[in-house]
């Protein structure tokens, strides 16, 4: 097998900061090769540079045994590489056929013109490749995410028509935003691909690398640390490549308030609540200082359920009951005033003030509960909270007034923890993926965190993103299914599902 | 602010807004140095005149008249627009004040009646003699606010001029017919003093109706917008426009050419300009009313340069010398030759020949009443 | 591409931004400097105290138009706003005597609530919301007036405080330091301030953060039209007279107020101290051209430019990440 | 005001969540809403006053609506893109007066003709470029460099004007307005060509599709590559080259140049692409619907004249039906975390 694509010492710095050391890589046609390390060690700098939407400080790129120069993403693409993002690049007001093609030529669009109708025939085959059945005419944003998903990767397999050697497809964490069953599907996709691309695969998550990969490159602070077969490898000892420790393991974890949380009146009740989206007549209830973990594959409901709960979504239907009191959430202002907070998924959309420091981002839901008679705030005290919570969850940064959009993923993450955390009426908190394009460092820390203030009894909703995750974080499951629940588990009674179980009952 | 800058990923964007600055810098300064009058604002004994926009024939022939009079007397005249806002005319007369000017006068239109006071007021303070033009609510009059700096008043004649569009109007329908009536920015004196006098004249005509009136703000494509509806609204019932200025009129022929209507429904105008004048001649217009800005302008600057520099005095004239309408003739096809004429050779105007008698064109004091 | 932007940031660039942010002030001083050396009275005091009374309403006006735009929305309604109150001052004097200002101004800021409320409850853009109170304003105030121009009750209290002067000083002056105080203090220790500034920064964010956005619109709406009223009873105070075209073209020269004073029309950008400086800038400009003697023929063309390059100047393209 | 504003969805949001299920039919909706509102006025306006319907003041309206028509449709392609373009009375104001000026007229000696009617669209071109190039290049928003430029444009047209109305002579671009077809004249022609011409190139051409991508999805475009300033600047170019032509067509109704000629034209524009449902966030709407957004201000406008409504009402209901008609085509839209700026 000949090397499809190679890298020749490619660094990278920006300013003083160096994203990249000079890094050798060879990619063959016909394999995957996976890429892990932690937020920050590199690999989506070289991802970027392969992918031409960066551009290397120094070294060369060779394909095929030719030195390529890649300026922007659209002459990538012209030399076959395409990628994959993590956060879809679809421009929602187009049609899925003008998405397919939005950044390669097309005989349908000759001399600027449109040609709707071979357009439209060049889309469907494109989707007929990955054996998907949307309508290329629809508009991108009338579709499911999971739809998008799949234009998304269209969109980057219709390179293959373009070139004439193996097109190469980079993966950037394609997974954190997918449910186990849209994953299976995705693993499909590259199994085909495997026979006629060559594949670069990253991903937070070891087992999936050492299940779809040929080969793991593991990179640590800018460098590559290691090269092995997957074959050759196990999980443990790729998480100690990686984070350079031992993987800490939490046995299932006993609930503080004794077993059952029969004694107390529930922190949360719900029954029989609905929603414009996906919710369908719920009831379910969590104790204080219990943890919820919910699954579900998306548009399950679970997300949907906590964004009900939150007051975030459309026309609600049901009871919640507050410490047995019933409560109207109709909006999250109202939901927060009564003690319920909510990490969202989307933290750039959702959860950053981006361009704002740490501390402004912290006080903005809270800063009353520092304050005066809940009419004045108090600068220093607000602050002075922030300051603390900022230590308490390990934040990196160089200082509590720097811009958040300055930090890392997962220092973000705990800023918006800490932004809910810091409030003195919180009862209730809401985790909606909370590790979504986290290291397992942080996904650690901020676990402790929670876990430290349902000690002391706060009462915590979970949708988790992996199986694995909820098994190890949650005294209760509930798993959902087309906006109810499907399957009910007790972990601290010793009802511990099976992983198959658990599938079982989300598809 | 450049260094650290510059070691920023968007030291590039810094560059180009620098560039950017430099390009509009060197613009502004090549505008400004061929724009720049000869002398700076507010030298002793300077001319001031406010007008209210530039791109306009009344206000370049008003601005004529008033240069005419600053050449004669060698002292420059320094023209300042407030394009219809008075606060603005205040802000640059304040300007203008603040950087010293003895000996000043001005002539301005105060832009709308709510302004008079202020404008007189910040004159006076400033002691500079003001005569103001078109403008000046019922209740205040040269000889009762800053008596000792707003020098006069003039203007024409609003409610004559309407009454003479209208009997002409009247006459040329033979006494029966419909008309309609575009107005002028509802909020000035002319536009209202104008229909008023459109009413006036319909009342010794009692066989023409009037079907309609709209806001047509002074403005050419307004008018037209309106006149086109109408002419569908009333095909043949209709048969005179009433425009309250030349530019309604021309827009109202403008709309009665696109039904080749023009000159079958019979328009009039108010303001002798020169577009009026050739479509009376052609025969589009019925009439017009000659007003002479550059007679206005003349008059106007000269008598408060005449307080200025002590050539009158204020306070002792009568209040027939401190508000008075100018002359204006109504023109139509049997006399129009005479105005084209007296438009393509505008008399040139100087101080002495004003000084002379500063009230040889007036038509009048105005009415009390006549600014309601 | 964003995530880099991040990476690259050493701590050299805070230097930056707190040089950038004096761009605006350093402007004025510019203007201020250059006018000076071309006609040297302006800077006599009683050349400034006049600019001010001059000033004052424009800059009563900015202060107003930056709230929504702090939040990312747009009042464009502040002119006619403006204009009505003077036209009520003179219709309700007769009904609330010496009271006559308050009532308008507390009518003025019912309105601005309401229609804040109407754009964020509705979620109608608030650019086509004030385009068409504007509208409706403007009618009102002919229709109310029957267009003309009617003289101020002599005695009003407020109005005649407002036309004084203290220490030499227009009292309209003071009257900008009591609303810019007045504002600060809400927006510097009452939740409000910060709400504002986080709906323009991230909407979503501050939404899902228990920002209650209808309220902070509606806030930030009333208090534009406040500032609106109270600029129009500024601008009064010195005509003596009302007239339904008072504030007239200040719409345009208000938004631009707010912009050169560095405060993005983005939203969450910028501050009370912005629109100071911003309306201060407008307000020279406005009489600059003047003072330099340009052609009153090209006015126009040396303001329209002269804006561009201090609105390049001092806009901080940084924050903003896409440039619309 | 946020032109940024997303009004929908955010690529990368889990689940497409708010626009679910009443998505396609609230599309629909919105797209056959301003028709509704339409057909509503008109026989309103009929049964008010009877002759609204009649073929001579539907050519009134024809007559009425061209120029608003073409102006919207200009405006169109900057409101796609999320941005706006408030310059287009000065523009209208510098091309007015450049036609009126070196075409065959009475003040000075010019007589280009046809080259005089290019010099006036070019005028508007030109302008169009400014305002991109600020924008884009130099990284300026859309509303300060287009309120800059809408001043230039006026102060343009001032200094053109020579000392009394220039009156055109030409009667090639006389012609434009008095050439009649059908009852109709050119004008009205001009227009429906003018909208037929850009619809196809916003919906049938690769830089159409562009203008409307920039408005769903700048960044994404970006990140890929395209060269996003050109389709801005084409969008602006655009924008002004309507503007100019619009300037010209009013110059030769009246036969005039005239520096006021764009006065009170630009936010009734405005409010023409919002009404017929082009949202100022950008990426949605079309000529098409803006240009039925102008006919139902005009029709507005001509059938209260029609009933006789008095000139300062007019405002205030004017005013009104504008907000109302947006508050209701939009209420479909309503949703707990949808952000309107």
């Amino acid at each position: 097998m000949t090397n499809l694509l190679e890298v020749r010492s490619v660094g990278k710095t920006f300013g003083r900061v160096v994203a990249l050391e000079p890094i050798d890589l060879s990619l063959r046609q016909g394999e995957v090769l996976g890429l892990v390390g932690q937020n920050g060690s590199g690999k989506s700098t070289l991802l970027k540079i392969m992918a031409g939407l960066v551009q290397p400080g120094q070294g060369e790129m060779l394909l095929r045994d030719k030195l390529v120069r890649l300026n922007s993403p659209a002459e990538a693409t012209m030399h076959g590489i395409g990628m994959v993002h993590q956060e879809q690049s679809l421009v929602p007001n187009l049609t899925v056929a003008e998405n397919i093609f939005l950044d390669k030529p097309n005989a349908a669009k000759r001399h600027g013109l449109y040609r709707w109708r071979r357009l439209f025939e060049a889309a469907e085959r494109q989707l007929k490749k990955i054996e998907v059945d949307i309508d290329p005419r629809a508009i991108v944003e009338d579709l499911r995410f999971a739809e998008r998903q799949q234009v998304e990767l269209a969109k980057v397999l219709a390179i293959e028509d373009l070139v004439d050697h193996p097109p190469i497809i980079l993966f950037d964490e394609p997974t954190s935003v997918l449910t186990q069953g849209e994953i299976v599907q995705l693993f499909r996709q590259i199994d085909r691909l495997r026979q006629t691309a060559a594949i670069v695969f990253v991903s937070h998550r070891l087992d999936e690398i050492l299940s779809i990969c040929d080969r793991a490159v593991v990179m640590t602070d800018g460098r590559k640390v290691a090269e092995h077969p997957t074959a050759d490898i196990d999980r443990d000892s790729l998480y100690r490549l990686m984070v350079g420790r031992q993987r800490a393991t939490h046995g299932p974890r006993v609930s503080v308030s004794g077993s059952p949380a029969s004694t107390e009146k529930p922190r949360l009740e719900v029954e029989n609540l609905s929603s414009a989206n996906h919710v369908r007549g719920v009831g379910l209830s969590v104790a204080p200082g219990e943890i919820l973990g919910m699954l579900g594959v998306q548009s399950s409901g679970a997300e949907e359920l906590c964004r009900a709960i939150f007051g975030a979504e459309d026309e609600m239907t049901g009871v919640i009951r507050l410490n047995g009191r019933e409560t109207d959430v109709a909006s999250p202002a109202s939901a927060v005033r009564q003690g319920i907070g909510y990490l969202p998924a989307n933290r750039h959309l959702e959860g950053l003030l981006k361009g704002r420091t740490l501390v402004e981002n912290m006080v903005l839901t809270s800063g009353l509960d520092y304050g005066h008679g809940g009419i004045v705030i108090n600068r220093a005290a607000e602050r002075k909270a922030a300051t603390t919570w900022i230590e308490r969850l390990k934040v990196k940064t160089r200082s509590s007034d720097a811009r958040i959009d300055e930090l890392s993923g997962g220092n973000q993450q705990k800023v918006v923890l800490g932004k809910w955390l810091m409030s003195r009426r919180l009862q209730l908190l809401l985790l909606d993926h909370p590790t979504r394009g986290l290291d397992p460092g942080a996904r650690d820390d901020l676990f402790d965190a929670v876990r430290d203030e349902v000690a002391k009894g706060l009462a915590v909703i979970f949708v988790a993103d992996t199986i694995g995750e909820v098994l190890d974080f949650s005294d209760r499951i509930v798993v959902m299914r087309d906006g109810a629940i499907s399957a009910q588990y007790d972990l601290n009674r010793g009802d511990a599902p099976s992983e198959e179980d658990l599938v079982r009952a989300m598809v | 602010m450049k260094t650290p800058k510059s070691q920023s990923c968007r030291g590039g964007m810094f560059r180009r807004s620098l560039f950017a600055a430099s390009f509009a810098v060197a613009a502004v300064t090549s505008m400004a140095t061929a724009y720049v009058s000869p002398a700076r604002a507010a030298e002793k004994g300077s001319l001031i005149i406010g007008i209210d926009e530039t791109a306009s024939e009344y206000w370049a022939e008003y601005t004529q008249g008033a240069q005419d009079i600053a050449d004669s007397i060698g002292t420059k005249l320094t023209v300042i627009t407030s394009n219809y806002q008075g606060a603005q005319l205040l802000a640059q007369l304040g300007a203008i004040y603040a950087t010293g000017c003895s000996k000043c006068a001005l002539a301005t239109d105060p832009s709308s009646n709510a302004f008079v006071k202020a404008v007189v007021h910040r004159s006076a303070v400033a002691q500079v003699p003001i005569v103001t033009i078109w403008n000046r609510p019922e209740n205040i009059h040269p000889w009762d606010t800053d008596p000792k700096y707003w020098v006069a008043h003039t203007s024409f004649d609003g409610v004559m001029s309407g009454y003479y569009q209208m009997t002409a109007l009247c006459k040329a329908l033979g006494g029966k017919g419909q008309i309609a009536a575009v107005e002028g920015v509802p909020s000035t004196p002319p536009a209202y003093q104008r229909i008023q006098g459109l009413h006036k004249a319909l009342a010794e005509c009692p066989g023409v109706k009037l079907l309609d009136t709209q806001v047509g703000d002074w403005q050419e494509t307004k008018s037209q917008n309106i006149v086109r509806t109408w002419i569908a609204r009333y095909g043949d019932k209709l048969n005179g426009v009433f425009a309250s200025n030349d530019a309604m009129a021309r827009g109202a022929v403008a709309a009665l050419r696109e039904k080749n209507l023009n000159g079958k429904v019979f328009v009039t105008g108010s303001d002798g300009s020169k577009v009026a004048l050739d479509m009376v001649k052609s025969g589009d217009m019925l009439v017009t009313v000659w007003n002479d800005p550059v007679l206005q302008g003349a008059v106007s600057i000269s008598l408060a340069h005449a307080a200025a520099v002590g050539d009158i005095d204020p306070e002792k004239l009568t209040h027939a010398q401190r508000d008075f309408y100018l002359k204006q003739e109504v023109v139509d096809k049997s006399n129009v030759d005479q105005y084209l004429a007296l438009k393509a050779n505008a008399p040139k105007y100087t101080y002495d020949q004003m000084k002379a008698n500063f009230w040889k064109d007036s038509a009048g004091q105005i009415p009390v009443g006549a600014n309601k | 591409m964003s995530a880099f932007r991040g990476t690259g940031r050493a701590e050299g660039f805070d230097l930056a931004v707190a040089l950038r942010r004096f761009v605006p002030i350093s402007v004025l001083v510019l203007l201020l400097g250059a006018s000076a050396i071309v006609a040297p009275g302006t800077l006599s005091f009683s050349a400034l105290t006049g600019f001010v009374s001059d000033a004052a309403p424009l800059l009563i006006l900015v202060i107003g138009s930056t709230m929504p735009i702090l939040t990312g929305s747009i009042d464009l309604s502040v002119a006619g706003i403006a204009s009505l109150t003077g036209v009520l001052v003179v219709q309700l004097a007769p009904i609330f005597g010496p009271w006559t200002c308050l009532v308008v101004l507390l009518i003025a800021i019912a309105f601005g609530a309401l229609q804040g409320f109407a754009h964020a409850w509705l979620q109608i853009p608030s650019f086509i919301t004030t385009l068409g109170t504007l509208s409706m304003l403007s009618g009102l105030s002919l229709l109310l007036s029957n267009a003309t121009a009617q003289p101020l009750p002599d005695s009003d209290p407020f109005i005649t405080l407002l036309s004084n002067t203290t220490f030499g000083i227009p009292n309209t002056g003071y009257a900008v330091i009591v609303v810019v105080a007045l504002l600060a203090l809400l927006m510097r220790y009452s939740r409000i301030g910060r709400d504002l500034f986080a709906l323009g920064a991230g909407e979503r964010t501050a939404v899902m953060s228990g920002v209650r956005t209808i309220r902070v619109r509606s806030f930030a709406f009333a208090s534009s039209a406040g500032c609106a009223a109270l600029a129009g009873l500024a601008l009064v105070s010195v005509t003596e007279f009302s007239s339904p075209t008072l504030a007239g073209n200040l719409l345009l020269l208000s938004i631009v107020g707010v912009v050169l004073g560095g405060t993005a029309i983005s939203g969450g950008v910028g501050g009370l101290w912005a629109g100071v400086i911003g309306g201060l800038i407008t307000a020279w400009l406005r009489v600059a051209t003047v003072l330099i003697g340009v052609a009153p023929t090209a006015q126009y063309i040396v303001f329209g430019i002269m804006a561009l390059i201090a609105v390049g100047l001092t806009t901080d393209r940084g924050k903003i990440g896409v440039i619309k | 005001m946020k032109l940024v504003a997303k009004a929908g969805e955010v690529p990368g949001q889990p689940a497409s969540r708010s626009l679910r299920f009443p998505a396609r039919p609230g599309r629909w909706l919105q797209s056959i809403g301003p028709v509704a509102v339409l057909v509503v006025l008109a026989l309103a306006f009929q049964l008010a006053s009877h002759n609204f319907l009649s073929p001579g003041n539907l050519a009134a309206i024809a007559e009425a609506v061209a120029v608003p028509v073409i102006l919207a449709t200009g405006l169109s392609f900057v409101i796609l893109l999320g941005a706006i373009d408030l310059s287009l009375e000065g523009v209208m104001a510098t091309s007015s007066m450049t036609v009126a000026l070196l075409a065959a007229n009475n003040v000075n000696g010019h007589h280009w003709g046809i080259w005089a009617i290019v010099a006036a669209l070019g005028v508007g071109v030109v302008f169009g470029a400014f305002n991109g190039v600020l924008n884009t290049y130099f990284r300026m928003p859309s509303l300060i460099v287009t309120l800059g430029s809408w001043f230039i444009g006026l102060g343009i047209a001032s200094v053109l004007f020579p000392s009394q109305v220039p009156g055109i002579r030409d009667p090639i671009v006389l012609g434009l307005a008095s050439t009649q077809f059908a009852g109709l004249s050119l004008i009205v022609f001009i227009a429906v060509a003018v909208l037929a011409i850009f619809h196809l190139v916003l919906n049938y051409t690769h830089l159409g599709r562009m203008i409307y991508a920039v408005g769903g999805g700048e960044a994404t475009l970006v990140a890929t590559g395209l060269r996003v300033p050109l389709f801005k600047l084409a969008a602006f170019m655009i924008s002004g080259f309507l503007a100019a032509l619009a300037g010209l067509l009013l110059s030769a109704q009246l036969g005039d140049g005239n520096a006021d000629i764009g006065n009170g034209l630009l936010f009734p524009a405005v409010s023409a692409c919002v009404l017929g449902g082009t949202l100022l966030s950008g990426g949605r709407g079309g000529a098409i619907q803006s240009a039925i957004g102008a006919v139902i201000l005009e029709v507005l406008n001509n059938g209260l004249i029609q009933i006789g409504a008095g000139p300062y009402v007019r405002n205030i209901i004017s005013g009104a039906v504008i907000v109302t008609v947006v508050a209701i085509s939009g209420l479909h839209l309503r949703r707990k975390l949808r952000i309107v700026k």
